[in-house]
């Protein structure tokens, strides 16, 4: 049981527990996940610790660290083989960060949930299901394994927004469950394919196991997605490309791309402030990794093939989601959208198959994390106060909540990409790559890059608006006297999980080593892979 | 003389026949006696091939066991109709319908 | 070949252990009349023992059959893993239904338990022949024994109407089949779909009759199976039976036929002739075609046994879609029966608590429920989740493994039509989640209007059993080559 | 004198800049407590000595010094962060100091009792940090760093009275304007990148390697040029970036002051003079012309204000455009010599503005008076009240105006004069550039002189009110030493001792760039005489105009004639120049408000509807299109179950057509 597993399966631990306590014990749950999530964060910062940034990772298993390989299922299928699939999870320079990520977001999100008192036993231990198959998603290897966390992370999603979340929460829970459903079932197909395409090189056999999948020499000869000697077609499009496309259909999902981006909305205002912390912090980073980790490793001649269009997408989600945040009343819409606006960057940055846009990219995840994690708090704080979210209604909070407006202001800095904040890296390499990709002829053009850029203007426009039309001013209220008193400023728990959020923005902006570090190796190699 | 064909065109019809009363009867009783139709033009068919398998009576042999299971679905079938009359008070499958969408 | 008595009489003599289980089960049909005649008054339950020592026995007679292979009774009794296998899965599942009756319907249960066996023997008879005299009988027995078991409890105007139908259908559709047989019969002259004159004899054949005989064979077998278009009378007949013989119908029936036509379709499509290639894409089609009738008719269901009828017919589909990619392993296509079997079993169960306390199948009774018995809505769930086959529960390893054999042979034959079949079964698991998912909608998301019922009749034992069977899904979820451990 | 401490330039430089970060640190921890600014002064103190003793002194006319430090790397490339000392930086860093240092004091004057003194402090300090990090750093990304973060202070300064509605609008439009100038450096800087792999400012223009990075007439590298170009636009406010900055003066004067004309507009400037190297022709060609217009069209526009800060503003703008043209001939010497005066000026003419409006501010506020204490309409003849103000009024005024003996004359003419030999040197309609630049500097000491005479001479309007023991009365020494001290920058002994001849000042002495044209000897002579008699000929018009607005000369005068002559002349000037200009600004001054910065807002409001749009499109169309599938499917769904209407034959007859039709179909086929 190595340390990875122990990050793993820890919450599963604390579900354990939290179920097996009687109802009458329900005040300590949140203790419980609590510590747990805090002794995941000490082992997730163990791992930041002790990875060596020079070992690449990407298709070699032997450059992956803290690796753990059983065999987990053989099963006998006769004319169709042996079924072999590995539990086998391992670490490497673009899974590292976002684990250390996820811990923290977690942390964060048991935080926010400090004062649920509807039914805790099962809120606490649906939350730490998807805790475990958040990690477990980031660190699996073999694509069997990565699926089935990939899938059980989305049933205690529907039960988190479904019972926990607002007027409409059984349309957004449910919206958000087909959606991802789709791509996955879709995914599966791909995943079987690729199955039957690759042998295990030691074996012979099939096999599950990514690393495999990644390497041209295991695929069958003429088997569905063979890298060469590929005749196979569908409807006259080649198979290797239908397989890139259902996979980043299926993760592009998650990412959100425009236009698949409606469940993200829904799903961000229906859901309970610590689920769309959550699910803005961590959840949206899995459709990023799942392209890089899946899309990008393992169909890389596609990869370099589709890149223009996936910019594209990229840019398009930049502006079009920038500016449905700028038409957003409800200030926690505004957010989702900014969220899908950032989240083009990442698709940019990787499209453009610059070392500088993937890291940046990568950057951009990390950062957007915890970013939008304190912004969806902020919000979740106002609407805690006075259950009110609506831009309008508010004017000049400014003078009756400082410090609550001071931490906004950061906030809304930060991710507006103030230099010396994190996000300001992103989205800077994320440009300069796609800048880049024309020197490097990865068939990106320079003006995808000038359009993504605007999307930082964009973003500017309507954080400043929503900065000038709620906290400056004059006060005014639309609760007037009860609101007035109901508007208390920040407590001290609201400051203990700000403050760590946004100390680290300003940390990572000034020093992004603590990131690229760990990336640089892992991003060249992906390079190579990709230009043979 | 007799030939095969003639045994098949008899059954056809016979199974013809039971095929229209299943389908337009608006009398229980009377689709039971359409099953029993039909399953005698497929016993007929049995036994008129039979008589061209030499080897074993493959074909006489499963008229017998036809018949059989046939009488046996059908006293099933009348257990049950008349159930179904004591709920009802009619056997007219067009009025019997509490179970739809 | 010698057909002198005493040849015969050694040959049936020789083939006695091979037919031992089955041997058993008769012998306890008839126990069980008597028991149920005689004993009752005295005895409570004797029956019930009856029978449940009956199962047990044959059980056992069947694990030390597992080595063994063969034929008997002149080639018509046929002994291979694949029919112990299925007749381990149906005694076993038999053995809860009938604890599943004693538990509901404790009075003037008697015959009940003898038409189990005999719908049992049924099945074997059917899931262990290549013979279609053997396979027609099987089925036979098993309908016949069906329309009893709907009829039995019939109280009410709904209960008998769907034994009426459930009877006339059935019959009808026979008929048409045994018809059909009576020409296949005629154009080989031999039974056995596995000989080789027999295949001859179809190879020969002219296309049209050939036609006409195969679709009236399929309709016997897809009354069985009830995929589309013969499938109209499950979702009346599954409400309308009490739910312990729904529960019935819904697995076991299904399996018997299911081998059956993994048989015939194995058989038959190892040539490449006209009525080959027509049963593949009869299987095909229908396959396509089950999956969304099934799924999509269930969207807009209220009553659960009513939906459940749909999704049973939706993993029909799947089944077909099964059968199509069997080859020679038939490993996940038990496994597939499995996982369908314990997943309805289950399901079935919780309905019927549920019904007690409810007094009602419809899901708008069930809302809200979710807080009062928390552990059996999370145990329902855990079911629909497999159901629809999101990992890690058995459906998913089920799903997978079909939808991989499949592939594999799409990737042999790189007939497009194959890769339809796939995203339709892929597709179609997405749009039963959203009906799978109203249980725990209702239960967990909406709030009910209602006071809480008083809880009267929930049988413990049931429920030990429905847990234990969802404990089984997780399991076998995460570690499927455990089952396949026993299965090989 | 560079023993002093024994610490290198850099390791000062560094200091330089750490002060005031630490002095916001602490002040931001500190919160409501420090009201006093003396944290931030002895910061600024701090910086101000160590820049000039142990950065400039040691630093200026010896070669350039430069030390970096890794910060990370991507890839294959790694940036650095580091600190370049050269003369550029150097003086920069000074002017900043040196500005920065009075109105620091000023501050603690003007803004004592406000309720938000501490976030004043706390802002002030931030921005000298992000300004002095500017100057010298080495890095372009870290200096684009710097350049958003003083952005970013002025944003907070802009808005410093939060409450106040026009502040907030102000500072968003500030900030939202100067994002357009960014996102161009941004681009500069990945073009760069692109192309070089690096962003130290010392490889990139390395003079001394035989073989430069940049090929500068590269398509690319006009594209970069122009990139940067507007990132220095927007900062500069130049036209029509220049929106944003009359709206600044929104802020405190003392802000105003510091930020919005000494320092951090200049920021432009400084950035075009470090990344010079990279410009090719055309951009500079595109430069010097933007540059002119800006000038030209500031200039016109400060004519008609009646808001003393607007009018200050404007004039910013203009001298602006002469640095840019300074720069865009290729003299950026010149430009970097016109900022440094400019700065003192400029800086000494909004604190004494800030000083006049402070106690117009008092005097209405002690008798509950309705009205602007910046509207030079109601200001005047405040020469006796406030003499000390008065004298450093002039004084900056008359540097503004290029009158000789002042440093303002030193550096105009620097740009103008260079700007003539350019033109000369490249012949045809180039002339024009310094022709417009000598009207402009007319116009200049014109619009200047009319703010002096209004504000200071004239009668005043409310002497009633002081008459009633409302005391009216010179501004505290805290604001009046600062305003001295500038006053005396704001001559030209401290850049040298020639009176006339740039030449000899020794910042062009010391940044001397070689011009590939000619100097004219000639235009040393004319130009000068030139601008100085147009500026004095323009105060001559003012004081006749503004001061004794009627005819000067009684009848028996021996001068009659000349006086009547003047007179004509006088009415003349007055109907053609000055009515004639001030309506001529008024238009134009309409045409920007409505227009140009008409059209800013018409573009936000465009954004804002096409948002709308947007997100109407995806509302309705594309969830729209995911809920109609659904909705799609479940019918569907509906239609499917019309099978199951209960009749048992219906059920046999639809299952046995089928198979009929399959049969049929099979045959058939």
């Amino acid at each position: 049981m190595g340390v990875l597993s122990i990050l793993i399966f820890l919450p599963l631990v604390a579900t354990l527990l939290i179920l097996t306590l009687p109802s009458s014990a329900k005040a300590t749950y949140k203790y419980i996940a609590l510590g747990f999530t805090f002794l995941q964060f000490g082992l997730s910062l163990y791992l930041y610790g002790n990875f060596d940034a020079t070992l690449g990772g990407i298709q070699q298993l032997d450059a992956y660290q803290f690796v753990e390989q059983l065999s987990w299922i053989r099963m006998d299928l006769g004319a169709i083989g042996k079924l072999e699939i590995d539990y086998l999870i391992g670490v490497d320079g673009i899974s590292l960060p976002l684990i250390v990520l996820s811990t923290l977001v977690m942390l964060m999100g048991v935080g926010a949930s400090w004062n649920i008192d509807k039914n805790p036993k099962g809120y606490f231990a649906l939350l730490m299901i998807l805790n475990t198959a958040v990690m477990g998603i980031f660190s699996a290897l073999d694509f069997f394994l990565f699926y089935v966390f990939y899938e059980v992370m989305l049933l205690p999603l529907y039960f988190l927004i479904g019972i926990w979340g607002g007027e409409r929460r059984e349309y957004a829970a449910i919206k958000f469950f087909i959606y991802t459903l789709l791509g996955s079932v879709l995914m599966l197909l791909v995943i079987v394919g690729l199955y039957f395409s690759v042998i295990n090189p030691v074996t012979g056999a099939h096999t599950f196991n990514m690393l495999h999948m990644m390497n041209p020499a295991n695929y069958v000869d003429g088997s569905f997605f063979a890298y060469i000697t590929n005749y196979h077609e569908v409807f006259g499009i080649p198979a290797r490309l239908i397989g890139f496309i259902v996979l980043f259909f299926a993760f592009a999902i998650k990412v959100p791309i425009v236009p698949l981006h409606t469940w993200l909305p829904d799903a961000h205002v229906e859901a309970p402030t610590p689920v769309s912390i959550i699910l803005a912090g961590i959840l949206l980073k899995v459709g990023g990794y799942g392209i890089i980790r899946v899309c990008y490793s393992i169909f890389p001649d596609i990869a370099a093939y589709t890149n223009w269009w996936l910019a594209l997408i990229g840019v398009i989600s930049i502006l079009y989601g920038a500016l449905n945040a700028l038409a957003q009343k409800d200030l926690k819409r505004m957010i989702a959208y900014s969220s899908v606006s950032h989240m083009g960057f990442v698709l940019l940055g990787i499209a453009s198959l610059t070392a500088e846009g993937l890291s940046g990219a990568m950057f951009q995840m990390v950062s957007h994390g915890f970013l939008s994690a304190a912004l969806f708090f902020l919000v979740g704080v106002l609407y805690d106060r006075v259950h009110d979210r609506y831009i309008y209604n508010f004017r000049g909070l400014a003078s009756l909540m400082p410090k609550y407006t001071a931490y906004v202001a950061i906030a809304f800095f930060a991710s507006l990409g103030l230099p010396g904040f994190s996000a300001f890296i992103g989205e800077a390499f994320v440009i300069i790559g796609a800048f880049n990709a024309e020197s490097m002829s990865t068939g990106v053009p320079r003006w995808m890059a000038i359009g993504g850029s605007i999307g930082i203007l964009l973003s500017a426009a309507y954080f400043l608006w929503t900065l000038q039309r709620m906290f400056f001013g004059q006060t005014r209220l639309k609760g007037g006297q009860a609101w007035q008193e109901a508007l208390t400023d920040l407590n001290i728990r609201e400051q203990v999980i700000l403050f760590p959020a946004l100390a680290l923005a300003l940390l990572l902006g000034i020093m992004p080593s603590l990131v690229f570090g760990n990336l640089n190796a892992s991003v060249l190699q992906l390079i190579e892979l990709i230009k043979p | 003389m007799i030939t095969l064909t003639h045994f098949l065109v008899v059954s056809a019809c016979i199974f013809s026949i039971g095929l229209y009363a299943v389908l337009a009867k608006r009398n229980t009783i009377m689709i039971l006696v359409g099953i029993e139709l039909m399953i005698n033009a497929a016993i007929l068919n049995f036994v008129a091939f039979g008589k061209y398998d030499k080897i074993n009576y493959g074909g006489q042999v499963f008229a017998l066991f036809a018949i059989v299971l046939a009488a046996a679905a059908v006293a099933v079938g009348l257990a049950i109709i008349l159930n179904v009359y004591r709920h009802f008070k009619t056997i007219n499958p067009e009025n019997i319908h509490e179970l739809k969408d | 070949m010698n057909i002198s008595i005493p040849n015969i009489l050694d040959q049936i003599i020789a083939s006695i252990p091979l037919f031992k289980p089955e041997l058993t089960l008769i012998i306890g049909f008839i126990v069980c009349i008597f028991t149920a005649l005689f004993m009752e008054k005295r005895w409570k339950n004797s029956t019930f023992t009856a029978c449940m020592v009956t199962l047990v026995f044959s059980l056992y007679y069947l694990v030390d059959q597992l080595s063994t292979t063969g034929t008997g009774f002149s080639g018509m009794w046929l002994v291979d893993m694949l029919s112990t296998y299925a007749r381990l899965v149906i005694i076993s599942s038999t053995l809860i239904i009938a604890i599943f009756l004693q538990q509901r319907h404790s009075k003037n249960n008697g015959d009940v338990y003898s038409i189990l066996l005999a719908a049992t023997l049924g099945m074997h008879v059917l899931s262990s022949t290549s013979h279609w005299l053997m396979a027609f009988i099987g089925i036979e027995m098993v309908s016949i024994a069906s329309y009893i078991l709907v009829g039995y409890f019939s109280q009410n105007k709904i209960q008998s109407e769907a034994a009426m139908k459930y009877v006339l259908f059935g019959s009808v559709c026979a008929a048409v089949m045994l018809y059909g047989l009576s020409l296949v019969y005629g154009l080989t002259g031999n039974l056995d779909f596995q000989s080789a004159e027999h295949l001859q004899g179809l190879m020969d054949a002219p296309e049209a009759v050939i036609t006409l005989a195969l679709l009236f064979v399929f309709a016997g077998i897809g009354f069985k199976l009830s995929f589309v278009p013969f499938h109209v009378w499950s979702p009346d007949v599954y409400q309308g039976a009490p739910t312990a013989i729904t529960a019935f119908l819904s697995t076991i029936p299904k399996i018997g036929a299911i081998i059956l036509f993994a048989r015939l379709y194995q058989s038959w499509s190892s040539t490449a002739f006209y009525f080959s290639e027509l049963s593949t894409w009869f299987i095909m089609v229908v396959a396509i075609v089950t999956m969304l009738v099934g799924n999509l008719a269930a969207l807009r269901q209220q009553d659960v046994k009513r939906m459940m009828a749909y999704s049973s017919i939706g993993h029909t589909g799947l089944l077909l879609m099964a059968v199509f990619a069997y080859q020679d392993a038939f490993s996940y296509l038990l496994f597939y029966i499995v996982a369908y079997v314990i997943m309805n079993l289950a399901t079935f169960i919780f309905i019927d608590q549920l019904e007690q306390q409810t007094e009602s199948t419809s899901l708008l009774s069930y809302a809200g429920m979710g807080k009062k018995m928390p552990m059996l809505f999370t145990a329902f769930t855990l079911v629909a989740v497999s159901l629809i086959g999101i990992p890690p529960t058995v459906g998913f390893v089920a799903k997978l493994m079909v939808f991989t054999s499949t592939f594999s042979v799409f990737q042999s034959s790189g007939n497009t039509g194959i890769l339809l079949l796939l995203v339709v079964g892929a597709l179609t698991s997405v749009i039963s989640l959203f009906f799978y998912f109203k249980i725990p909608l209702y239960a967990f998301l909406r709030d009910s209007g209602k006071e809480s019922y008083e809880r009267k009749r929930s049988s413990v034992v049931l429920l030990i059993i429905a847990y234990l069977l969802t404990a089984t899904i997780i399991l076998f979820g995460i570690f499927p080559n455990w089952m396949m451990l026993m299965l090989s | 004198m560079n023993t002093f401490l024994h610490i290198s330039p850099i390791t000062a430089s560094i200091l330089v800049m750490l002060f005031p970060l630490l002095a916001f640190i602490i002040q931001a921890v500190l919160g409501k407590k420090s009201i006093s600014g003396n944290i931030a002064l002895i910061g600024i103190i701090a910086s101000a000595v160590i820049s000039l003793f142990g950065v400039f002194l040691p630093g200026w006319n010896s070669t350039s010094v430069l030390q970096k430090w890794e910060w990370f790397t991507i890839g294959e490339h790694t940036l650095y962060v580091g600190i370049l000392v050269n003369n550029l930086t150097a003086l920069m860093q000074l002017v900043v100091c040196i500005i920065a240092l009075p109105v620091h004091i000023y501050s603690r004057a003007y803004m004592k009792g406000d309720s938000g003194i501490h976030r004043y402090w706390m802002y002030l300090s931030l921005f000298c940090f992000a300004m002095l990090g500017l100057t010298v750093s080495l890095n372009l990304l870290q200096l684009y760093i710097f350049w958003e973060l003083v952005g970013f202070a002025s944003y907070l300064l802009i808005g410093f009275w939060f409450t106040k509605e026009t502040a907030v609008q102000a500072n968003k439009k500030a900030f939202l304007i100067n994002r357009i100038g960014d996102i161009g450096f941004l681009i500069g800087i990945a073009l760069v990148y692109a192309h070089c792999g690096t962003l130290d400012l010392s490889t990139l223009f390395d003079q001394t390697s035989s073989t430069p990075l940049i090929d500068k007439n590269t398509p690319w590298a006009t594209f970069a040029g122009l990139a940067f170009f507007l990132g220095a636009m927007a900062k500069s406010a130049q036209f029509p970036l220049h929106v944003w900055l009359p709206d600044a003066m929104e802020g405190p004067t003392s802000v105003s002051s510091l930020i919005h004309a000494a320092t951090m507009v200049a920021a432009g400037v400084f950035l075009l003079c470090t990344v010079f190297p990279l410009f090719n022709e055309t951009v500079l060609l595109v430069i010097v012309l933007i540059g002119t217009l800006t000038a030209l069209s500031a200039a016109l526009f400060a004519l008609g204000q009646y808001d003393i800060k607007k009018i200050l503003a404007f004039s910013t703008i203009s001298q602006l455009g002469f640095m840019m043209v300074g720069v865009g001939i290729g003299a950026w010497d010149a430009a970097m010599f016109h900022l440094t005066t400019h700065a003192f000026f400029k800086c000494l003419l909004f604190l004494c503005a800030g000083a006049v409006i402070h106690e117009m501010a008092h005097l209405k506020a002690k008798a509950q008076l309705e009205f602007d204490p910046q509207d030079l309409r109601h200001i005047g003849g405040l020469r006796r009240f406030m003499p000390k103000t008065f004298g450093c009024m002039v004084i900056a005024s008359l540097s503004l105006a290029g009158f000789p003996f002042t440093s303002g004359y030193l550096s105009k003419d620097s740009i103008v004069i260079t700007a003539y030999e350019w033109a000369s040197h490249l012949g045809g309609v180039y002339v024009l550039i310094p022709v417009l630049l000598i009207i402009v500097s007319i116009l200049t000491a014109f619009y200047i002189g009319r703010l002096i005479f209004k504000v200071f001479f004239g009668s005043f309007k409310y002497r009633s009110y002081i008459k009633t023991g409302m005391t009216f009365h010179e501004a505290p020494n805290a604001m009046l030493i600062p305003m001295l001290f500038l006053a005396a920058g704001s001559l030209f002994p401290l850049f040298g001792l020639s009176l006339t001849n740039y030449h000899h000042t020794w910042i062009m002495q010391a940044l001397d760039v070689d011009t590939v044209y000619p100097t004219l000897t000639q235009a040393h002579l004319f130009i000068p005489a030139l601008l100085t008699g147009g500026a004095i000929l323009g105060w001559l018009l003012g004081w006749n105009w503004y001061v004794k607005n009627k005819y000067p000369l009684s009848e028996n005068n021996s001068f009659v004639h000349f006086a009547n002559k003047q007179g004509y002349l006088n009415e003349f000037n007055d109907r053609i120049f000055v009515k004639g200009s001030i309506k001529l600004s008024r238009i134009l001054y309409a045409f920007d408000r409505h227009v140009v910065d008409g059209l800013t807002n018409l573009f936000s409001w465009f954004v804002r509807q096409l948002s709308v749009v947007v997100y109407w499109f995806d509302k309705h169309v594309i969830d729209g299109l995911v809920n109609l599938f659904a909705h799609a499917t479940y019918y569907i769904g509906h239609l499917v179950r019309h099978v199951q209407n209960g009749q048992l034959q219906a059920y046999l007859g639809f299952a046995l057509t089928i198979v009929v039709l399959g049969i049929l179909y099979l045959i058939i086929k």
